[in-house]
């Protein structure tokens, strides 16, 4: 059967090589679909820091993308001074970014609460200053982290005729996702079931009252913050193996976290996963079909069409007017 | 942008003292090529350039409160326009492969002009094109999102989302656009036969500059300006008043477009070359900066913050390879202490002390 | 009463603090301009009398400066071997003629306007006499006419797309006919007919895979897949979905920058092994092989002019001085090394000028440069007096576990540069007259120019 | 006497919530009608239905005789329907002056604003408003300095400004002192003599002032309607405002 399809895939292919254009085929499209998940892990991942400071705190926060950054070069730094193993980084990158997030709330976002314009701007400046300052660090050029070896190969879902995967996803991919996953529930699950979740609702949904009712809300505030640094930073570790570590590099993640955050709808943590799907395997689907550059102009163009309609993003409850 | 003129001449309160003013300035101005080196007068047009920009971006911020990270769109468009009418002027001779089609077309394959760039080839097609096309494609915009209840934050995301967007569009679309390099190696300017020399775009520049301007404090000054402000800090209130808010957003966004528009395509005959890299978020951030730095809704602010920040970069330059994280440093400041930006603190140091702010005691008017 | 209300009728700016602003604003102009004009001076070395500016233009800084940091520290390196006389400058004296070089150091912090902003400051303001820099190809186009309208010289260290042949440029990285050239043919004999090939979206990948692309097709080969990821891109699962699915023989990579680590990782983490489909690399170098952890590029190849393998005695002395200034650590490069020997291309000719007592200016500089030969690290080099552009010698390089490439092929010496692809443009050369009238230099000779080897004059 | 203002069978929803269940109401010319009721009893979504700020489920608002049902807030304001909001909803950054003139009836578009200069009879129009309001002395302040109570007039005096055939006004006395609402009720007087006015109120002593018609909203529905001495009387009044003796002290 599979057989059949690639023969004739391969038909297909002679025909159109001329254009040297892609023949379609049912089993490579799935397979692109299963690898899109690898996409919407990484967009899951970098963009959950910002479902807190934005989504939870409305933070408009364009240093996001250092802070993965930021986590890169932790974990970075921990592989080449003390050998570390990337998967043991992990928690200690996500101190460092949410210890250096805490002190960035202490320092700059405090006195601009209420102010989303001006906070927009410092953290613009602070994602000047924070690039400069690892680039005076660790110099520019790329840096090189280690991925651990015991994640490494495929995982085969079917194979062809000849034998070679057809469709296969790496187990480093679903690696990202699973530890993606995991940071989404467990952030749920600090959110909703904990007191010290209720306590940032409360200071979230209503400062005043929550202060009243002995919330020590500065605290609260400084500690959502440096927890959403953190998941940034944890991103940051997580993809520094799979990617490319330099100062610049959190630029890249900055408008796809922004994109993932508003498409989803930034109320529900849910919101976040579903908009990672939507946008990982959109842009995986298109970009198989037509190319990279203009499946990223579709989505884009799509994303903007969605905020004009549904502003408040797709898994939000229509509020009371 | 005609009506200004006739609107100043028509004015009851002739502002005279103004026009000396500005006439001083822009005379000071005008001899600097005789005083300053070549490169400072290049560095000022461009400067002058990016402050007219940072103008008509404080029109729709300052102004209205409509934050956009894409008017490097609008200049940019408005710079290809422009580009394509150098390009396509060059003389056979300049052109490496003989001919009238561009360099890059030759290496992309296109084997004729395409139909929408053709016409670029004359001077009052592409003059047109340079404030249409942003305009046009502005309108477009200002008409799909005002007329939604889509408002603030999503407003810039969609922003961000469009010069994102246009960027890789732009740059994927080699055969029409140049790709990254973008549109180079263009003939210099010469208008009706007559080669415009460095310090005659100076002076253009200048003037067009002066004339955004006035022209945009002119219009401010106008009842249009009090709704625009109005729309600022209230747009619902005002459309219980009987203004349709979403047609005077939509009207100083197309306005605003198509001066960002003029100065993106006299940008291109004094740098000889455009590309995505001012489409990119990076530079609409710039112009963003420029405003917040300077202080928005004072337009001669952001003219100030652009040809300042512009210096300073120029100079920090010389004293460390790491001037980036200055200006960095610069933002942070400024935003923290003094948030009302340059002029706008100055402005109300002055107000302060000018009249004492009055005391909000519930007095009782006579009846 | 009316006159009250007159006065704070419209309460935005005021004409007078409007007008107060205006002033402002002119004064800070003129301010600005009038602070803007010393020179910046680079360390505190003694630079004797009389120096000769030189500009060195690389972002250390933004999204290029992963690589340009490195053609900077090159270039630096031979600078202060020039002014100290040492290295493959010893004997020639301190400095040329007793002149020590001073540099004039700009970071144009990878953004395009910059370098054409800055380019024009060194030029006019610092009044250096030439400019060491650029990378891409894009940086380059943005200061080509800055420096064609001053007529100043700029030396571009750079591997490039080809299809240009400026008066005001020098090109000491390879042309398309020294890198793409031999290696098409390579991979065909090597590893089978069917290419794919990947690139970053813009000219260079483009330019580079429309020649290789033609040259496979002539011998034979074919491509079955072209696909371009936006520059910067990290995320390649749908490019390697697509290699997957189109069973080539090779890949032909032209990805720059920090792509590279990221598409050269995805590759071997999605399955695909050097063994069966290798890679073949234009801008793949050691730099970018230490960034990506070297178990990764094992067995996959790269063309290039130079690796830090090839084994001269100037190549072992310049690595080890190399490392010496700047780190053990640190690796050199095919670019490195361009942005190394067109220093001394430079100060040959500087030097040749001073020697006849001639004035260092354009003029003379550039036709000074024109046919200056120099015993590099990768073997004899020359610009060739014609178009410019250098006579290197062309590799492939075969990566090793320990991310160093055992070179697989060399010419046996340098080629000659052509700056068209004959497979694109049979018959376009370019030559520059004696002494250089900045006239059209291209002429349709009509037949393909064969390849010519440096012969040792 | 002929409706002006006619609402039938009105209903608005919040996700699922009725705000109001089908509601009547006839407005005559020149009328001045009142509307009571206890808070959540849906007076201000009443208002806003009839100006589009909230959107209508069911049922239908003329003005006029024209169905303006959820018509664009602006062309229902220039139609002749002008609005002043429970908390004065003024331009703080403004001054008193500028609130006005934004206010003032004429033409709104957007070649008319920039070419338009500010007339004699503009300036008159604008010195009768702010004397009408008492605010003559404060045409110059920015809005922000002023007091609640002055707020709320330079509130009603834009409402005055545009010169609307209806004017709804939303307790246009909320947080004045006695003198200051009983000066409110005098504006409002002369507002009523070339004017159609509906207003909402808690103060019965300033309702006594003005009323003429009374209509009592109660969960979303008419619970009564009449005259000052017909709803004091009415006992399912009296019912609603439960616990209290008097509908004199519901606030």
């Amino acid at each position: 059967m599979y057989a059949h399809l690639f023969s004739f895939f391969y038909l297909a292919q002679e025909a159109v090589a001329e254009e040297t254009a892609q023949a379609f085929s049912l089993v490579a499209l799935s397979n692109q679909l299963i690898n899109g998940i690898g996409v919407v892990g990484i967009l899951l991942l970098t963009g959950l820091g910002l479902a807190i400071t934005f989504g939870v705190m409305r933070i408009i926060n364009l240093a996001h993308g250092e802070f993965i950054m930021l986590g890169a070069y932790a974990t970075f730094w921990m592989q080449s001074t003390f050998g570390m193993d990337l998967l043991l980084t992990i928690p200690f990158s996500f101190l460092i970014t949410a210890a250096i997030g805490a002190l960035v709330e202490l320092t700059i976002i405090r006195r601009l609460y209420g102010r989303p314009l001006e906070t927009l701007l410092a953290t613009w400046g602070l994602s000047i200053v924070l690039q400069g300052i690892i680039k005076l660090i660790f110099t520019a050029q790329l840096k090189y982290v280690k991925s651990p070896p015991y994640i490494s190969g495929n995982l085969t879902l079917l194979k062809d005729a000849q034998g070679s995967p057809a469709i296969a996803i790496s187990y480093y991919r679903l690696f990202i996702v699973t530890i993606a996953i995991a940071l989404l529930v467990l952030t749920g699950y600090l959110l909703n079931k904990t007191d010290l979740g209720r306590q940032v609702r409360a200071v979230t949904q209503n400062r005043d009252m929550a202060k009243c009712l002995g919330v020590n809300t500065s605290l609260i505030d400084m500690l959502t913050f440096a927890y959403g640094c953190g998941l940034a930073g944890i991103a940051g570790t997580v993809i520094s193996s799979l990617k490319s570590v330099s100062p610049p590099m959190g630029q890249d993640y900055l408008v796809d976290a922004w994109m993932t955050v508003v498409t989803g709808g930034v109320d529900k943590l849910v919101g976040v996963l579903a908009g990672a799907f939507l946008i990982g395997e959109s842009s995986s689907g298109i970009a198989y079909l037509l190319n990279d550059p203009t499946a990223r102009v579709i989505v884009l163009a799509a994303v903007i069409i969605l905020i004009r309609y549904k502003p408040e993003g797709l898994f939000t409850i229509q509020k009371r007017g | 942008m005609a009506q200004s003129t006739i609107g100043i001449a028509t004015r009851s309160r002739t502002p005279t003292k103004l026009g000396i003013v500005t006439a001083i300035s822009f005379l000071v101005m005008a001899i600097l090529p005789f005083v300053v080196g070549s490169f400072q007068i290049s560095l000022l047009s461009k400067l002058l350039l990016f402050g007219a920009l940072a103008i008509s971006l404080d029109l729709v911020w300052g102004f209205t409160g409509i934050l956009s990270f894409a008017h490097g769109v609008f200049f940019t468009l408005g710079g290809y326009a422009m580009a394509y009418y150098l390009k396509l002027n060059l003389s056979a001779e300049n052109n490496t492969y003989g001919g009238s089609l561009p360099d890059f077309m030759v290496w992309n394959g296109l084997t004729e002009l395409p139909w929408f760039i053709a016409p670029l080839k004359y001077f009052p097609i592409a003059a047109i094109a340079m404030v249409l096309v942003p305009a046009a494609f502005a309108y477009l915009i200002g008409w799909f999102i005002f007329r939604s209840k889509v408002s603030g934050v999503y407003i810039t995301i969609i922003t961000l989302a469009i010069s994102s967007a246009l960027t890789t569009f732009f740059i994927s679309q080699q055969a029409y656009t140049g790709g990254t390099n973008g549109i180079t190696d263009v003939s210099k300017l010469s208008i009706f036969g007559i080669n415009i020399p460095p310090n005659g775009l100076y002076w253009i520049i200048l003037l067009f500059t002066t004339f955004v301007l006035v022209g945009s404090w002119w219009l401010t000054q106008s009842n249009f300006g009090l709704i625009l402000r109005s729309i600022k800090e209230n747009e619902k209130r005002i459309s219980y008043l009987g203004y349709d808010v979403a047609s005077f957003k939509i009207f100083i966004w197309t306005l605003s477009a198509g001066i960002a528009g003029i100065a993106g395509g006299l940008f291109v005959p004094l740098n000889r070359f455009i590309s995505p890299v001012y489409l990119a978020v990076a530079f609409g951030t710039q112009v963003v900066i420029w405003v917040a730095i300077g202080g928005r809704g004072t337009l001669i602010g952001p003219l100030v913050a652009a040809i300042l920040l512009g210096q300073i970069q120029n100079s920090a330059e010389r004293v460390t390879q790491d001037w980036q994280l200055v200006v960095g440093v610069l933002l942070l400041i400024v935003v923290l202490f003094i948030p009302d930006g340059l002029v706008g603190t100055v402005q109300k140091l002055f107000v302060r002390k000018q009249k004492p702010v009055s005391t909000k005691q519930p007095a009782i008017s006579s009846n | 009463m009316s006159k009250k209300y007159e006065s704070t009728l419209l309460n935005g700016i005021s004409r007078r603090k409007f007008i107060k602003y205006s002033s402002l604003a002119v004064g800070s102009g003129i301010l600005a301009s009038c602070t803007g004009g010393g020179t910046s001076s680079t360390g505190d070395e003694d630079l004797g009398e009389n120096p000769i500016k030189v500009g060195v233009m690389y972002s250390t800084t933004g999204s290029i400066a992963i690589v340009e940091k490195s053609l900077q520290d090159a270039t630096f390196l031979a600078l202060e071997q020039i002014n100290t006389n040492t290295g493959p400058w010893e004997g020639n004296g301190e400095g040329i003629n007793g002149r020590k070089i001073q540099k004039v150091v700009v970071n144009p912090n990878s953004d395009w306007d910059l370098y054409n902003q800055m380019s024009k400051r060194l030029i006019d303001e610092d009044k250096v006499v030439c400019v060491l820099g650029c990378y891409t190809s894009a940086s380059r186009k943005s200061v080509l006419p800055v420096f064609e309208e001053k007529d100043s010289l700029l030396y571009y260290p750079v591997y490039y797309e080809g299809n240009e042949c400026s008066s005001n440029v020098f090109y000491t990285g390879a042309a398309p006919n020294q890198q793409i050239t031999d290696s098409i043919p390579y991979c065909k004999e090597n590893f089978g007919p069917k290419g794919f090939f990947v690139g970053s979206d813009y000219i260079y990948p483009k330019e580079s895979n429309r020649i290789a692309k033609a040259e496979l097709e002539k011998i034979g080969g074919k491509v079955v897949g072209d696909e371009y990821s936006p520059l910067g891109t990290t995320e390649f699962i749908t490019i390697i979905n697509k290699i997957k699915q189109a069973k080539p023989d090779f890949v032909l990579s032209n990805l720059v920058g920090d792509s590279i680590p990221a598409f050269y990782r995805q590759y071997k983490d999605a399955g695909l092994t050097s063994d069966k489909v290798p890679i073949m690399a234009y801008p793949t170098t050691e730099e970018e092989i230490q960034a990506m952890g070297s178990e990764y590029a094992a067995g996959h190849y790269t063309s290039f002019n130079y690796f830090q393998t090839v084994d001269t005695p100037e190549n072992a002395a310049f690595v080890e001085q190399f490392k010496a200034k700047f780190g053990d650590s640190r690796v050199t490069n095919g670019v490195m090394e361009a942005a190394y020997i067109q220093t001394f291309f430079m100060a040959q000719a500087m030097q040749k000028v001073l020697k006849e007592g001639g004035e260092l200016n354009t003029e003379t500089i550039r036709e000074a440069t024109r046919g200056q030969e120099f015993q590099a690290p990768q073997g004899l080099v020359k610009v060739d007096p014609d178009n410019y552009h250098a006579y290197l010698y062309s590799r492939i390089g075969k990566w090793q576990e320990d991310g160093q490439a055992e070179i697989v092929f060399a010419t046996p010496a340098a080629v000659q540069p052509i700056a068209w692809s004959q497979t694109l443009y049979p018959g376009r050369v370019c030559t520059r007259p004696v002494p250089d009238t900045r006239e059209s230099p291209i002429k349709e000779t009509g037949k393909t120019l064969q390849v010519k080897y440096l012969e040792k004059t | 006497m002929e409706s002006i203002l006619s609402v039938k069978n009105l209903q608005v929803v919040f996700s699922g919530f009725k705000a109001l269940k089908g509601v009547d109401l006839e407005v005559g010319d020149r009328e001045i009608v009142t509307i009571i009721g206890p808070n959540g009893a849906g007076k201000s979504t009443l208002l806003d239905a009839i100006v589009s700020k909230s959107p209508v489920a069911a049922g239908n608002v003329y003005f006029q005789g024209k169905d303006i049902t959820n018509k664009n807030p602006y062309d229902i304001a220039r139609m002749g329907i002008g609005r002043k909001f429970q908390n004065p909803n003024v331009y703080n950054e403004l001054t008193v002056f500028e609130n006005i003139l934004l206010a003032l009836k004429g033409t709104h578009g957007i070649l008319n604003s920039i070419t338009a200069k500010l007339t004699k009879t503009k300036k008159d129009k604008i010195i009768d408003v702010l004397d009408r309001i008492g605010l003559l002395g404060d045409a110059g302040t920015i809005v922000s300095s002023l007091s609640h109570g002055q707020k709320q007039w330079v509130e009603i005096g834009m409402v005055i400004a545009q010169d609307p055939s209806v004017v709804l006004l939303d307790e246009p006395t909320a947080g004045m002192t006695p003198e200051e609402t009983h000066a409110t009720g005098e504006i409002i007087k002369t507002l009523a003599r070339d004017h159609t006015v509906v207003a909402i109120e808690h103060d019965m002593e300033f309702v006594k002032q003005i009323a003429e018609r009374i209509i009592v909203l109660h969960q979303g529905a008419k619970l009564a309607e009449g005259s000052v001495e017909e709803i004091q009387s009415n006992p399912k009044v009296v019912e609603v405002y439960l616990g209290r003796e008097k509908i004199d002290d519901a606030a």
